[in-house]
């Protein structure tokens, strides 16, 4: 071989030294990283004309003003609305996070059927025939009242065009979710009469005495609440939290009264006793309200101070030093509804805590309880009802509120069909396995949902709603906020995907079933149906984008009725055995209700509150016996086991649990779901007598290492 | 790393830093260029022969 | 260092009073910077929040314990003696972060960056982070992407930029109406978005700005420790690691002591000497 | 089958028995390749670092193998231009093992970075303040020299030494060799002290900033010079492996003797320095930012006094005292734990400077973080490990590295042919 090793090595080097010294390395070195600076898989974002649209959010009943940016028509940012009379101009993260909802992986993208235990995609008209044709078998059959809503909330126009519709189909069978708001209405009802809203005047109240409401962690209208804080802090106004944990609201407070979790209502009262003993502020004030003088006795007996120690762990020093201080305040308001006020509370706690307001003479006084009328700028016409709906919508209820619905559905059925709108109730009430099976018992479910949450899992249709990005809809204030502004939520984008708004998608359903449901729904659309319906305000609404319709104290004092009080109803048992009382802790970055949180909001949560798959629990290292910060732990309540992260908490009342809620979601988002535990999962429902509510503030529960 | 990158600045730091560097790679590169010039002629008149 | 009398010096000053740990600052960050999330966010410590929420405590027991948050963008510091010279800036070998004399504020140049990471080593505030993942949105998600803040890459650093495309499009704006930027067209998000309007942002160096009035700079170096620039004359206020002489221009401001004392680390007994110490007495004017 | 490519007279295994070992080295090289590739393709999100431990296990292993590799250049310092000429029996070692150190480092660098088509950046872009681009500039400047210490001995192989015109090549360069032995060291002053810049400069990181002399905080020193010292023990620990697997002896005991008096010697003045260095910063530096020592040593589960006892104490004044005194010196058995010690101290120094650094909070509400390193770390800080064995074997097999060889096992080769 003469092409020897030499020269074969020789012409390699000689190669390599070639390319070497060309400029073909060089080059290659600098391509690669200008690669590197635009790969083909990172967004390059489209820029345009920045423009700026003004809508409301409707996340959650705060109903702030939002402003979002566009560019080139697409919106990339929302803020809050500078001068909207509810935000001015503050936002809060949920808000903020609005635009991942509008891609958010858990969407619903087309009408949906069930069959078997799939989905299967319809068109919109198939969807609305199917729909149509079993509700009007219903019909027929001449059990309209079987026919059931679940819904979120009950105001605005779609609340309105729901009950509509459920009246002209001729059920009464409408239930609301509990929220702030209805708790809020029930006990304005039972103390005030029916149809009142009730405000609070935090922005000028000088003494601010809160039963455990979370008023910096969304209670209420959350940016509302938080600004009337920091405007409190710059007043020197004072706060006082009763708690049994170190919330953020309690940090902010001034003093905090620490009480044992579910003897908010009984501290109430003992203030009450002593107003009424001490502070002579004598039965006679109290002109014209019924059973004033059996409250009086009844409280004055059974609330001394020293009994109220005993229950709640506050001195009975310190009980009497709160009322005085409170009565001798110029302007003293007390709050319900500890954490957000939605689930979990009791009309007993509520009315204690509005009686002390009305004992101090704080109803309808500058910083104190505003009790305020409907909000009433909605002129529907007149409802078409046939024979059937007339005689289907006489009939009583199935049950007093949703809870109790939750309890007949299970043990009896009752419903050949529901609909649900807004609401998330298999993962927003307490077990929500007996809710589940409740809904099982049902034989048709609609939901209107926008989300494939736990809720909408299991209907057997699905009407996409679009979400408020992209409908049009007034949005009212409420959420005990101490004035009415009516807001527009405006499409600030096209439909991302092949939803309806919620309005049309009813319209079209009424018109389908025909007859005089289709003749009380006789709109184009839900767009002409709101112009219609709202044309008291719509040349204000649609030009400002908002109306007050009222910020002031309402005029007189109102009556109070006791009678509720007066009967001495009991404290809600605490259901199970354990050492420890499990409480759940609304956390602001963390929804908790119907809407589930946006994997921005997630990002944001500590890892004290999530951790990897586990919800951290707080508990006192004074009361964790042997585990230790960072274990994994078995909680056990009565209603369910789950393993969670210990996170040591001085701030929480030693023998209480505190566990966070809005996690343990469980659908298709993984941003969101599968992480943690659905607190209601433990917590079982104690219904209330009288009120119908869930009281159960908590649960007993034990814990050991896992 | 030369002049005409929009980080160069004539100051005192590139001036020691950079001159220092390009005084390193200034030797090696004479040096080397020495070694193998030095070796080449060597081989073409083959001093010293195959043998060390 | 370039010295210029017109240069702006943009900063923050945060009441932790006010702050409620809300956390809408954060997210306003994450949504105009196109800041990208995983599924599992939990641990903190590979968790890209330009703006992250610190919560402390006072360590005692309820109900005598008592939190802070403290919202902790970066802290865009001056280093020592304030001279540009910031802990991250004077230690990245590729220049691909910079400090603006003009603005004060610390740049960082995505795609110059190759992620030796050092800068995140050099800071204390952890206000660096790593992209060790590709930034993945869900499908259709990357539709709201703002065009303003480029998204990154896999393999680079990033931070808080004081949100520099808002001041870049004020200045634009001022440079075609002929003026100066006013105070509110350039704020940050996290300002912005703050409900409890605990925030306050504008330029240290001008004294018709609100941030100036409640800082109050001591424009010259702290006789007692002379790395120390531009320490605040509000007995409120402090700075984080102030004694490092990073010279941060977040500046924080509490009326609690104990959230004071957590802003630096002082040896026994040091803090009762230096509490009542606030900047040069005012005959420096 | 490999016999024409063996130095002449050398004895050395049989080829399988060489090849069986380099492929049971060659696996683990090739899993350290795979998780290598790993880190390229999938990113960094393959290791256990965070945005906390930004610098971890590599660079750890990064400034470790520089400052283990130091020996090269502190032998070439020694041997070109202080005429040491006693050390020319261990100098080819010691470039060698330099050369592994060198080139290990910068592949860990090209892993290490989040951008590695980017790296290049750093020369480009340079940022002249940044004591990184010191080390980059100076790492790859020293990293040519080691290479061209390193060809002529790769010349003397005996069929490349068969060409002529590489004959004259490793000739000629063997003639102006102390030309680049004192450009290397030049370079390696520098770039050894800007890795330990790196640390020194960080004003933000209490644990890691000294004050120092001009630009350079005493750090820089002490890592030039704790490279110079520690240097020469790896190299004798290196030499002493490979005597003992080849199961011959390789270089002669005086050579041995004097590297470890000098190793000693320069191990006593530097840990002198450090001590004082770690007082100065321990009563005055750290004090100054509000810290007491104790907060670098406590309330978490890894780091506590033993280490800086360790790193100082025992792996730095035990070896400097073992190495000066001359019976413990010339003793093989007290010279290897001394060695062993030394190395196991720099690098624990390393580590400190690197890895501590990261784990201390400055915040005071910061905390302690710990981390562990992912196996996709592991295996790509053992892939120079077994990247230095391949190398070491093939070029101990075929190249003359050992001068002494021939002359040291004379007469036990006699012995084995009676």
């Amino acid at each position: 071989m003469k092409i020897d090793r030499r020269s074969f090595l020789g012409l390699g080097l000689g190669a390599a030294a070639g390319i070497a010294l060309s400029p073909v390395g060089v080059k290659l070195t600098d391509d690669s990283s200008i690669w590197t600076q635009n790969w083909p898989w990172t967004p390059v974002p489209e820029d345009g004309e920045i423009t700026y649209d003004r809508s409301v959010c409707s996340l959650c009943p705060g109903a702030c003003g939002i402003s979002v940016r566009k560019i080139n028509g697409r919106p990339v940012k929302i803020e809050g609305l500078d001068d909207y009379p509810i935000n001015n101009g503050g936002a809060c993260l949920h808000g903020i996070s609005g635009l991942q909802y509008l891609y958010d992986p858990a969407r619903i993208k087309t009408p949906l059927k069930k069959t078997g235990n799939k989905f299967e995609k319809i068109s919109w008209d198939e969807a609305i025939a199917l729909v149509a044709q079993t509700l009007g078998k219903i019909r027929e059959s001449g059990t309209p009242e079987s026919l059931g809503l679940i819904t979120g909330a009950d105001s605005g126009s779609m609340a309105q065009l729901f009950a509509r519709f459920m009246d002209a189909f001729g059920s009464p069978n409408t239930y609301t979710m509990p929220s702030l708001e209805s708790n809020l209405a029930l006990t304005a009802a039972a103390l005030h009469g029916a149809d009142r809203r009730l405000g609070f005047d935090l922005d000028h109240s000088d003494f601010i005495l809160s039963f455990g409401a979370a008023l910096i962690e969304g209670w209420g209208a959350p940016v509302a609440c938080i600004q009337a804080n920091a405007s409190r802090c710059e007043r020197k106004a004072k706060l006082v939290q009763v708690d049994y944990r170190l919330s953020n609201t309690a940090n902010t407070a001034d003093k905090i009264i620490a009480v044992k979790p579910g003897t908010e209502a009984d501290l109430a009262l003992g203030l009450c006793a002593v107003l009424l003993t001490k502070a002579q502020i004598s039965t006679g004030r109290l002109f014209g309200d019924v059973n004033k003088f059996a409250f009086a006795t009844m409280v004055v007996k059974e609330y001394t101070p020293a009994k109220v120690e005993a229950i709640t762990g506050v001195k009975a020093a310190d009980i009497e030093a709160l009322a005085m201080e409170f009565i001798k305040a110029k302007a003293p308001v007390a709050v319900p509804g500890k954490g957000r006020g939605d689930v979990g509370q009791s009309l007993r706690e509520f009315a204690a805590v509005q009686t002390l307001n009305a004992l101090a003479g704080r109803l309808n006084k500058e910083g104190g309880v505003f009790v305020m009328g409907p909000a009433d700028y909605l002129n529907f016409p007149e409802n078409v009802m046939d024979e059937v709906a007339e005689k289907g919508a006489g009939k009583d209820q199935l049950a007093g509120s949703v809870n109790e619905l939750v309890d007949t559905l299970e043990k009896n059925g009752g419903l050949s069909a529901l609909f649900i709108y807004n609401a998330n109730p298999c993962y927003v009430l307490s077990n929500p396995e007996k809710v589940k099976a409740a809904m099982d018992k049902v034989g048709f479910k609609v939901s209107f949902s926008s989300f494939m949450d736990e809720t909408a899992l299991r209907s057997d249709v699905i009407l996409p709603a679009s979400i408020f990005l992209e409908r049009l809809e007034d949005v009212v204030s409420g959420a005990g906020l101490a004035k009415t502004v009516v807001g527009l939520c405006r499409p600030m984008v096209k439909p991302v995907f092949d939803t309806k708004h919620p309005g049309d998608a009813l319209i079209l359903l009424a018109q389908a079933m025909g007859h005089s449901i289709a003749q009380s729904f006789a709109w184009e659309s839900y767009d002409s149906c709101l112009g219609e319906v709202a044309e008291k305000i719509w040349e204000n609404l649609s030009g400002d984008g908002y109306v007050v319709i009222d910020d002031r104290p309402p005029a007189g004092t109102p009556a109070t009725d006791f009678s509720f009080l007066a009967s001495g109803p009991k404290a809600a048992e605490v259901m199970g055995e354990g050492d420890y009382t499990l409480v759940p802790v609304d956390k602001m970055r963390l929804a908790g209700g119907s809407m589930a949180s946006s994997p921005f909001a997630v990002k944001t949560v500590s890892d004290k509150v999530i951790s990897g798959k586990y919800s951290v629990v707080e508990i006192n290292p004074a009361t964790a016996g042997a585990l230790k910060d960072g274990d994994v732990a078995v909680l056990k309540t009565a209603m369910g086991t789950a393993k969670v992260k210990i996170g040591f908490n001085e701030g929480i009342m030693p023998g209480v649990i505190g566990m966070p809620r809005g996690l343990g979601h469980a659908f298709n988002n993984p941003y969101v779901a599968g992480k943690g535990v659905n607190v209601n999962d433990l917590i079982g429902p104690v219904i209330e007598p009288g009120s119908g509510l869930d009281a159960a503030f908590g649960v007993k529960a034990t814990l050991s290492k896992a | 790393m030369f002049p005409f990158c929009f980080e160069w600045a004539w100051d005192i730091g590139h001036a020691i830093f950079f001159g220092g560097f390009w005084y390193a790679i200034s030797i090696l590169g004479a040096g080397m260029t020495y070694c193998v010039l030095k070796a080449a002629y060597d081989t073409v008149n083959d001093k010293g022969g195959s043998h060390h | 260092m370039i010295e210029n009398k017109k240069a702006h010096k943009f900063g923050m000053v945060i009441d932790l009073d006010k702050c409620t740990g809300c956390g809408a600052c954060m997210v306003s960050c994450m949504a105009e910077n196109n800041v990208p999330f995983k599924e599992d966010e939990s641990n903190k410590k590979d968790s890209i929040t330009w703006m992250r929420v610190y919560r402390l405590t006072n360590g005692k027991s309820f109900p005598e314990t008592q939190i802070a948050y403290i919202p902790r963008p970066c802290q865009h510091c001056g280093g020592i003696g304030d001279h540009g010279h910031s802990p991250c800036v004077s230690v990245c070998p590729a220049t691909a972060t910079d400090y603006g004399y003009d603005t004060g504020i610390v740049s960082q140049i995505y795609t110059r960056c190759f992620g030796c990471r050092y800068c995140m080593g050099a800071c204390p505030y952890h206000a660096r982070y790593f992209n060790w993942w590709d930034p993945k949105w869900p499908e259709g998600m990357e539709n709201y992407l703002s065009p303003n803040v480029s998204p990154r890459m896999r393999g680079v650093v990033e931070k808080c930029s004081f949100c520099y495309h808002r001041y870049q499009l004020a200045r634009e704006q001022a440079i075609v109406e002929d003026r100066e930027i006013e105070e509110m067209e350039y704020q940050t998000a996290c300002t912005t978005a703050c409900p409890a309007g605990a925030i306050v942002f504008g330029d240290l160096n001008n004294p018709a700005h609100k941030v100036h009035q409640i800082v109050k700079p001591d424009p010259h170096p702290d006789p007692l420790n002379h790395k120390v620039v531009g320490k605040s004359r509000n007995p409120k206020v402090f700075r984080l690691l102030e004694r490092l002489g990073t010279n941060t221009k977040v500046y924080y401001m509490s009326d609690r002591e104990w959230v004071r004392k957590a802003g630096d680390n002082y040896l026994k007994g040091e803090w009762e000497n230096v509490k009542t110490h606030h900047g040069a007495s005012s005959s420096h004017g | 089958m490999d016999d024409a490519l063996i130095p002449e007279g050398a004895k050395r295994c049989g080829f399988p028995t060489f090849m069986i070992g380099i492929v049971i080295v060659g696996a683990v090289l090739l899993w350290g390749v795979y998780a290598m590739f790993l880190c390229w393709f999938k990113g960094l999100n393959q290791t256990n670092m965070n945005d906390y431990y930004g610098f971890a296990l590599w660079i750890w292993a990064d400034l470790a193998v520089i400052a283990v590799g130091g020996g090269a250049f502190f032998t070439g310092l020694l041997k070109y231009i202080f005429k040491v000429d006693e050390l020319k029996n261990i100098i080819n070692f010691a470039v060698i093992i330099g050369f592994i150190c060198y080139s290990s480092a910068l592949l860990i660098l090209a892993i290490d970075i989040g951008q590695p088509l980017r790296g290049w950046f750093i020369f480009w872009h340079a940022n002249v303040h940044s004591m990184l681009t010191e080390v980059a500039f100076c790492l790859s400047c020293y990293f040519a020299v080691l290479t061209i210490e390193f060809i002529p001995n790769i010349l003397e192989n005996r069929q490349a030494n068969k060409v002529p015109f590489f004959h004259h090549l490793a000739h000629n360069m063997h003639g102006v060799m102390a030309v680049f032995a004192a450009t290397g060291a030049f370079l390696s002053f520098f770039h050894q002290g800007s890795l330990g810049g790196v640390a020194g400069v960080m004003f933000g990181r209490p644990f890691a900033y000294r004050e120092g002399l001009l630009i350079w905080p005493w750090t820089f020193f002490l890592f030039t010079w704790s490279a110079a010292a520690f240097g020469p023990c790896f190299t004798l620990l290196v030499t002493k492996i490979t005597e003992i697997i080849t199961g011959k002896k390789l270089v002669g005991d005086k050579t041995v003797h004097l590297l470890a008096k000098i190793s000693g010697w320069m191990i006593t003045t530097y840990i002198i320095a450090k001590i004082i260095d770690t007082i100065y910063w321990a009563w005055v530096t750290v004090p100054s930012m509000g810290f007491k020592l104790s907060h670098f040593y406590s309330n978490n589960g890894f780091y506590g006094y033993w280490i800086l006892i360790t790193e100082v104490i025992l792996c730095g004044v035990v070896p400097g005292l073992l190495l000066i005194n001359k019976s413990t010196r010339e003793n093989p058995a007290t010279r290897t734990i001394a060695i062993i010690l030394g190395v196991i101290g720099v690098c624990l120094n390393r580590w400190v400077m690197v890895l501590q650094i990261m784990a201390v909070p400055v915040m005071s509400f910061d905390t302690w973080a710990l981390y562990i390193p992912s196996w996709q770390e592991v295996a790509t800080t053992i892939l120079p490990v077994a990247y230095g064995i391949i190398l070491i074997a093939v070029a101990y097999r075929y190249l003359p590295v050992f001068p002494q060889e021939l002359e040291l096992n004379k007469s036990a080769d006699a012995a084995a042919q009676n």
